[in-house]
């Protein structure tokens, strides 16, 4: 018995009878939704600090391993269900209409995201992934304008294809090999997958889950539906959902597929995606679009990251996806007031001084200007990309450092209106309490990374450590051989 | 023991670069003055006018994001400088290398920009969004050109590269092995400087507009602290890539400050670029010319 | 692998990648959104196809236990209950969008893609306060509200 | 232009997949997870029906999320939808033969909803099954009548509660000492009725959770207005 469960069990026990619980009292059914989050955020952290070198499989009721479905915690799944659980806290939605219905939605998507980080079966997390889209549907279209909804029909129609292409590569690795246990995958890939059908159930399940990583072909839905959905929202996307999907990716790389094919894949994307997004986010001109832009931009980062072969890889683009989680949230909440055209910012700083200090700050952090964290991880990406010593991995290193300057541009184009002195027409409204205490409580989390770097940086390693070690995770869920036992 | 030295190489470097850079600004000013016939300034002018502008009354301050962004500018190029391999002193040049330098040339005009956007005037705004623009314009080349340089001697490493090319000699320097990226570099050279003919968004002096006007006694005293630096920086880096960088003063020395005369006499022939001519200029002929000089290099 | 022309797996295969190719042209080619929607019902049930053979034999019998009798040859129930639940999240997406589509065609009067992708943009430009950036592509034809006159005018003014 | 682009991609898929067809193992039958299950399945379940342990047992947890997303695709539908406007124009009635078809159907639907699902564990159908013929019992009178309308209220109770159902046997299980979702109960003879320990329980709220939730999509998405 694990109580690790409970994080996935006890938010969807509370979705389901949050509206029976408003018919009895409706505060109970305000306040019902945090707590919940809470408690699971609690179970969370007591098995982390319990967690250490040894990461713990549980297996969902009580079946062997392939047979049942696995849940596996170790450091790197946990502090992604972690971040998923108190990211919805911390950015718990609120809407004027449609509250009960927003509060339910955002226990499902703490409850599912935590499951999708520590699920160690393969059709489980097409599932749970599913589950995550339909919800975050719903996030997105209870801001009830019509082009929310016309923003989600857009976004239900890519994730719908990658949704089916997903399964289409699930059906190719159980034809191939049988199982669905990741830990028994990871055993038998090598004999098995290492071949063309391999490599089309990787590229399948690549577009499938790289819709919500923002994935570069499959990424058109992302600046409408951060242009539409509430800022909270398209903070939770941005900054935590599609980590979540780079994070099965991750898994599927680390364990699964490893051919060498897959990860020029990556790279190409990768550098595809943080060209026309920072491209693009450059051209936009307004603030929502141009942070959501700026997102794939820096998911490619990502994906770049995840095509250098070996520990390093997974290490930098958990770095570079640590400090982005932080980051486009807190970006996202500021420009819940300050939507729209950049144009109209000119003179906001007056208003709301801390609010534009944060902004600056949280610029050059994106930026990678030293010695903020978001240098540190950029270089972490750089430094593997400069010894492998391939033109196409030098590109990369090309490709980012002149994202960097763009992102200087735009990003300071946004400050300096921010600084203008003239005044608009329209003045400027301030930021909610809770919006910026959010937004102040993030960014002082990026200021706190800048002096505990080398300790950050060890912990990030030995998470990347554990995560890339395929042997401990094939020890710890001990899949049963399907050799012999069969008529 | 080995801690202390760093910090005294540290401290050492910046004062070494803002020397140096007024000399630069010095031999900058004389030229121009030969160029358009005239006699230029005495020797000690650069010092003069730094007295000036901190013993003038600051007139005008817009609040501390003002003082920040000067700060920041000054700031970034001391920082630079540290990472700037010269002889003798290599501070922390292993550690930071090519990459962290071409972050760290970006932070000037970041701070820029938050300065001047504090400012109330709106031509100031102008000129510091032109200034970004050129940034860009700029940096894309020049990273191109740094990661070209990076990938032949095979190290991002500045020191490691002046060790190779001191120890192969001449044949081994850069400005041999890549004609075509030295030449990339030398024409975007300027641009880094922030010297004519791309310094329409700075339009010192003759415009009474731009973010100069809001820049008075010690803001005006930073900007010129930093265009010192800022030659000094220009120099060293395309001496290190491309011209061996230098064992020994003397034979540096010389380097740096034609690195940075060749290029100003040549630009004070032009007018000024229009900023949208600027970032088409720089993307067409030194992209081009990088791109090609990279094909070479990597074949 | 039986090089014969017809046999069972040929044929079974066919039909999965078929409904797959089917439904990505769908997707891709048409512009109206029931179609496309179509499309993706198709490709998922492609997909489906595709779960379900990934372990068939033929002459399997179902893997129930009957009367207490074992069958020799039991088909793998893996596959089935797999599919059982892809059907059932397709069922519910298909209607999501369904409504979703309902309400876009109510407020734009509209399902063509291109139009509702224009009609958006519309919005959240309006919204931004930023004029529509022109197109190079040419506008879609069907149009015959005023966007495009709305656009000259801003970007005359 | 697009259409090209569109037409050439599809042919580069097609290639793609004649290449993977053309290395495809078709042999691969015997080791699989399925097998293995099949050979142990009776007794740790005690279901004659082993897609029924399959999807209750051994990978109950999907059955939950799916059941959630339906839940979830219910309630957005609700949400997107809205409430009807009152002077709404209506549909026009159905004829004589439509209404009483329904009023004749509704019981026999029910009961054979039931059935199916009941026997879950023991013959082909189950949950899913069943409850989508449930919802159809629910859902035909709506069509028969455009005026009438179902109780969204109470719908919502049911599936809120149908669902709290499955996890609650889950957290039972849990409370035991098991891991969650673990069989509890007596399993019983094998292809009895009532046999198999709490699987049948499990699937009894599937049903119910799906014919609500369906019946309640189903009466949104037959309430939305007709375009003008």
């Amino acid at each position: 018995m694990n109580l690790l469960v409970l994080m996935i069990a006890l938010p969807l026990l509370a979705a389901f009878l949050l509206s029976i619980i408003d018919r009895a009292s409706s505060f109970a059914a305000r306040v019902i939704g945090p707590l919940v989050l809470l408690a699971t955020a609690a179970i969370g952290l007591s098995v982390w600090s319990q967690l250490g070198d040894a990461p713990q499989a549980v297996q969902w009721g009580g079946f062997q391993a392939p047979l049942g479905i696995t849940l596996y915690a170790d450091q790197f799944g946990l502090l992604f269900a972690l971040a998923m659980t108190i990211g919805t806290l911390l950015l718990w939605p609120r809407s004027t209409g449609n509250q009960l219905r927003s509060s339910s939605l955002a226990l499902l998507l703490a409850g599912t995201g935590s499951g999708l980080a520590l699920s160690g079966d393969l059709f489980n997390i097409y599932v749970f992934y599913e589950l995550m889209t339909v919800v975050s549907y719903g996030l997105i279209a209870s801001r009830g304008t019509s082009g929310s909804f016309a923003s989600t029909l857009r976004y239900l129609v890519i994730s719908g294809f990658g949704a089916a292409l997903a399964l289409a590569g699930i059906a190719l690795v159980y034809q191939a090999t049988g199982t669905l246990n990741l830990a028994q995958l990871a055993q038998v890939a090598p004999e098995k997958l290492n071949n063309l059908q391999g490599f089309a159930a990787f590229v399948l399940m690549l577009v499938g889950f790289g819709v919500k990583a923002e994935l570069f072909p499959v990424n058109m839905w992302v600046p409408e539906v951060y242009a539409t959905a509430s800022s909270r929202v398209s903070a939770l996307l941005a900054g935590v959902v599609s980590k979540l999907a780079l994070l099965i990716i991750m898994r599927l790389l680390i364990l699964v597929f490893h051919q060498p094919e897959a990860l020029t894949v990556l790279l190409v994307l990768g550098i595809l995606g943080v060209a026309t997004g920072e491209l693009a986010a450059w051209r936009a001109r307004d603030l929502n679009r141009m942070l959501a832009f700026s997102s794939i931009g820096q998911l490619g980062v990502m994906f770049i990251a995840l095509s250098i072969p070996g520990n390093a890889g997974i290490f930098a683009a958990l770095a570079v996806a640590v400090h982005h989680l932080f980051l486009k949230p807190a970006m996202f909440l500021l420009a819940a007031r300050w939507g729209g055209s950049i144009r109209r910012l000119c003179g906001a700083a007056k208003t709301s001084p801390v609010a534009a200090g944060l902004f600056v700050l949280l610029s050059l952090s994106l930026i990678g200007v030293p010695p903020l964290p978001g240098f540190w991880a950029k270089l972490l990406v750089i430094m593997p990309l400069l010894t492998l010593d391939q033109p196409l991995y030098y590109f990369a290193v090309f490709i980012i450092l002149a994202a960097a300057s763009l992102e200087a541009n735009y990003l300071f184009r946004v400050v300096m209106k921010l600084y203008d002195k003239q005044p608009t027409a329209v003045p400027h409204k301030a930021h909610a309490t809770a919006d910026l205490a959010t937004a102040v409580f993030l960014g002082g989390g990026l200021i706190a990374a800048v002096f505990m770097l080398v300790p950050l940086a060890d912990r990030l390693d030995s998470i990347a450590a554990q995560a890339t070690d395929v042997s401990t995770y094939i020890q710890t869920v001990a899949p049963q051989s399907l050799e012999g036992d069969v008529q | 023991m080995h801690f202390f030295e760093l910090l005294v190489e540290l401290l050492l470097m910046p004062i070494l670069a803002f020397v140096i850079g007024l000399a630069m600004v010095l031999m900058m000013r004389r030229i121009g003055a030969r160029i358009q016939r005239r006699v230029g300034p005495p020797v000690l002018q650069p010092i003069y006018d730094i007295i000036k502008l901190y013993s003038k009354e600051t007139q005008i301050s817009h609040g501390l994001m003002h003082e920040i962004g000067i700060i920041m500018a000054v700031g970034g190029y001391i920082a630079a400088e540290t990472l700037l391999p010269v002889p003798g002193l290599d501070g922390l040049a292993d550690k930071g290398g090519a990459v962290t330098l071409a972050y760290m040339l970006m932070i000037p005009a970041l701070g820029m920009a938050l300065g001047v956007g504090q400012c109330a005037n709106p031509n100031g705004s102008i000129g510091i969004s032109r200034a970004l623009t050129a940034m860009l314009a700029y940096d894309i080349p020049f990273i191109l050109v740094i990661f070209g340089v990076s990938y032949v001697y095979g190290t991002t490493n500045l020191a490691e590269m002046i060790t190779i090319q001191q120890q192969q000699g001449v044949a081994s320097w850069g400005i041999v092995q890549m004609p075509l990226l030295a030449l990339t570099a030398l024409l975007i050279l300027p641009a880094i400087m922030g010297k004519h003919p791309f310094e329409i968004y700075v339009a010192p002096a003759e415009i009474a507009t731009g973010p100069m006007v809001e820049m008075s006694g010690k803001f005006m005293g930073g900007l010129f602290v930093m265009q010192c630096f800022q030659l000094y920086t220009a120099g060293v880096i395309f001496t290190t890539l491309f011209l061996g960088g230098g064992l020994y003063w003397i034979t540096f020395l010389p380097k740096i400050f034609l690195v940075v005369a060749i290029p100003m006499s040549v630009a004070y022939l032009f007018p000024r670029y229009r900023t949208e001519d600027v970032l088409r200029l720089m993307w067409k002929w030194p992209m081009l010319l990088g791109l090609i000089g990279l094909a070479v290099v990597m074949k | 692998m039986s090089m014969e022309f017809l046999d069972g797996n040929t044929i079974l295969y066919s039909a999965a990648f078929g409904l797959m190719l089917i439904g990505i042209g769908g997707i891709v080619i048409s512009n109206h959104l029931m179609r496309i929607i179509f499309g993706i019902a198709l490709l998922e049930a492609g997909a489906n196809l595709l779960l379900l053979l990934s372990t068939y034999h033929e002459g399997a019998s179902a893997p129930i236990i009957v009367d207490g009798i074992i069958p020799a040859m039991m088909a793998d129930p893996v596959p089935q209950a797999l599919v059982l639940t892809a059907i059932v999240i397709g069922v519910g997406i298909l209607a999501l969008a369904l409504s979703l589509a309902i309400r876009v065609q109510r407020a734009y009067g509209t399902l063509d893609m291109r139009e509702v992708r224009l009609r958006l943009e519309q919005e959240i430009c309006d919204e931004a306060g930023i004029e529509m950036p022109s197109s190079s592509e040419k506008p879609a034809e069907v149009i015959k509200t005023p966007v495009n006159s709305v656009v000259q005018q801003e970007s005359g003014s | 232009m697009r259409r090209f682009t569109a037409a050439l991609f599809l042919i580069g898929l097609g290639v793609m997949i004649a290449a993977i067809y053309q290395h495809m193992d078709f042999s691969n039958t015997a080791l699989n997870a399925g097998q293995a299950i099949n050979s142990v399945a009776a007794q740790e379940t005690g279901a004659a029906n082993f897609v029924t342990s399959v999807v209750l047992a051994y990978r109950g947890i999907d059955t939950l999320l799916e059941l959630t997303i339906l839940f979830t695709a219910a309630m957005i539908g609700g949400m997107v939808l809205g409430k009807r406007r009152v002077d709404a124009p209506r549909d026009p009635d159905a004829g004589f033969i439509l209404r009483t078809g329904a009023d004749l159907l509704f019981p026999l639907l029910l009961v054979v909803g039931l059935y199916i699902i009941l026997h879950g564990h023991l013959t082909p159908g189950g949950g899913f099954q069943g409850g989508v013929i449930l919802a159809s019992a629910f859902f035909l009178p709506l069509l028969a009548r455009p005026g009438s309308s179902i109780n969204q209220d109470v719908i919502s109770i049911v599936e809120g509660l149908a669902g709290a159902t499955f996890i609650l046997i889950g957290l039972l299980a849990m409370s035991e000492g098991y891991e969650f979702l673990s069989p509890l109960f007596d399993k019983g003879e094998l292809g009895a009725l009532i046999s198999a320990g709490s699987l049948p329980v499990l699937y009894l709220a599937v049903g119910i959770k799906v014919g609500s939730e369906l019946a309640g999509l189903l009466a949104h998405l037959a309430e939305a207005e007709a375009v003008d």
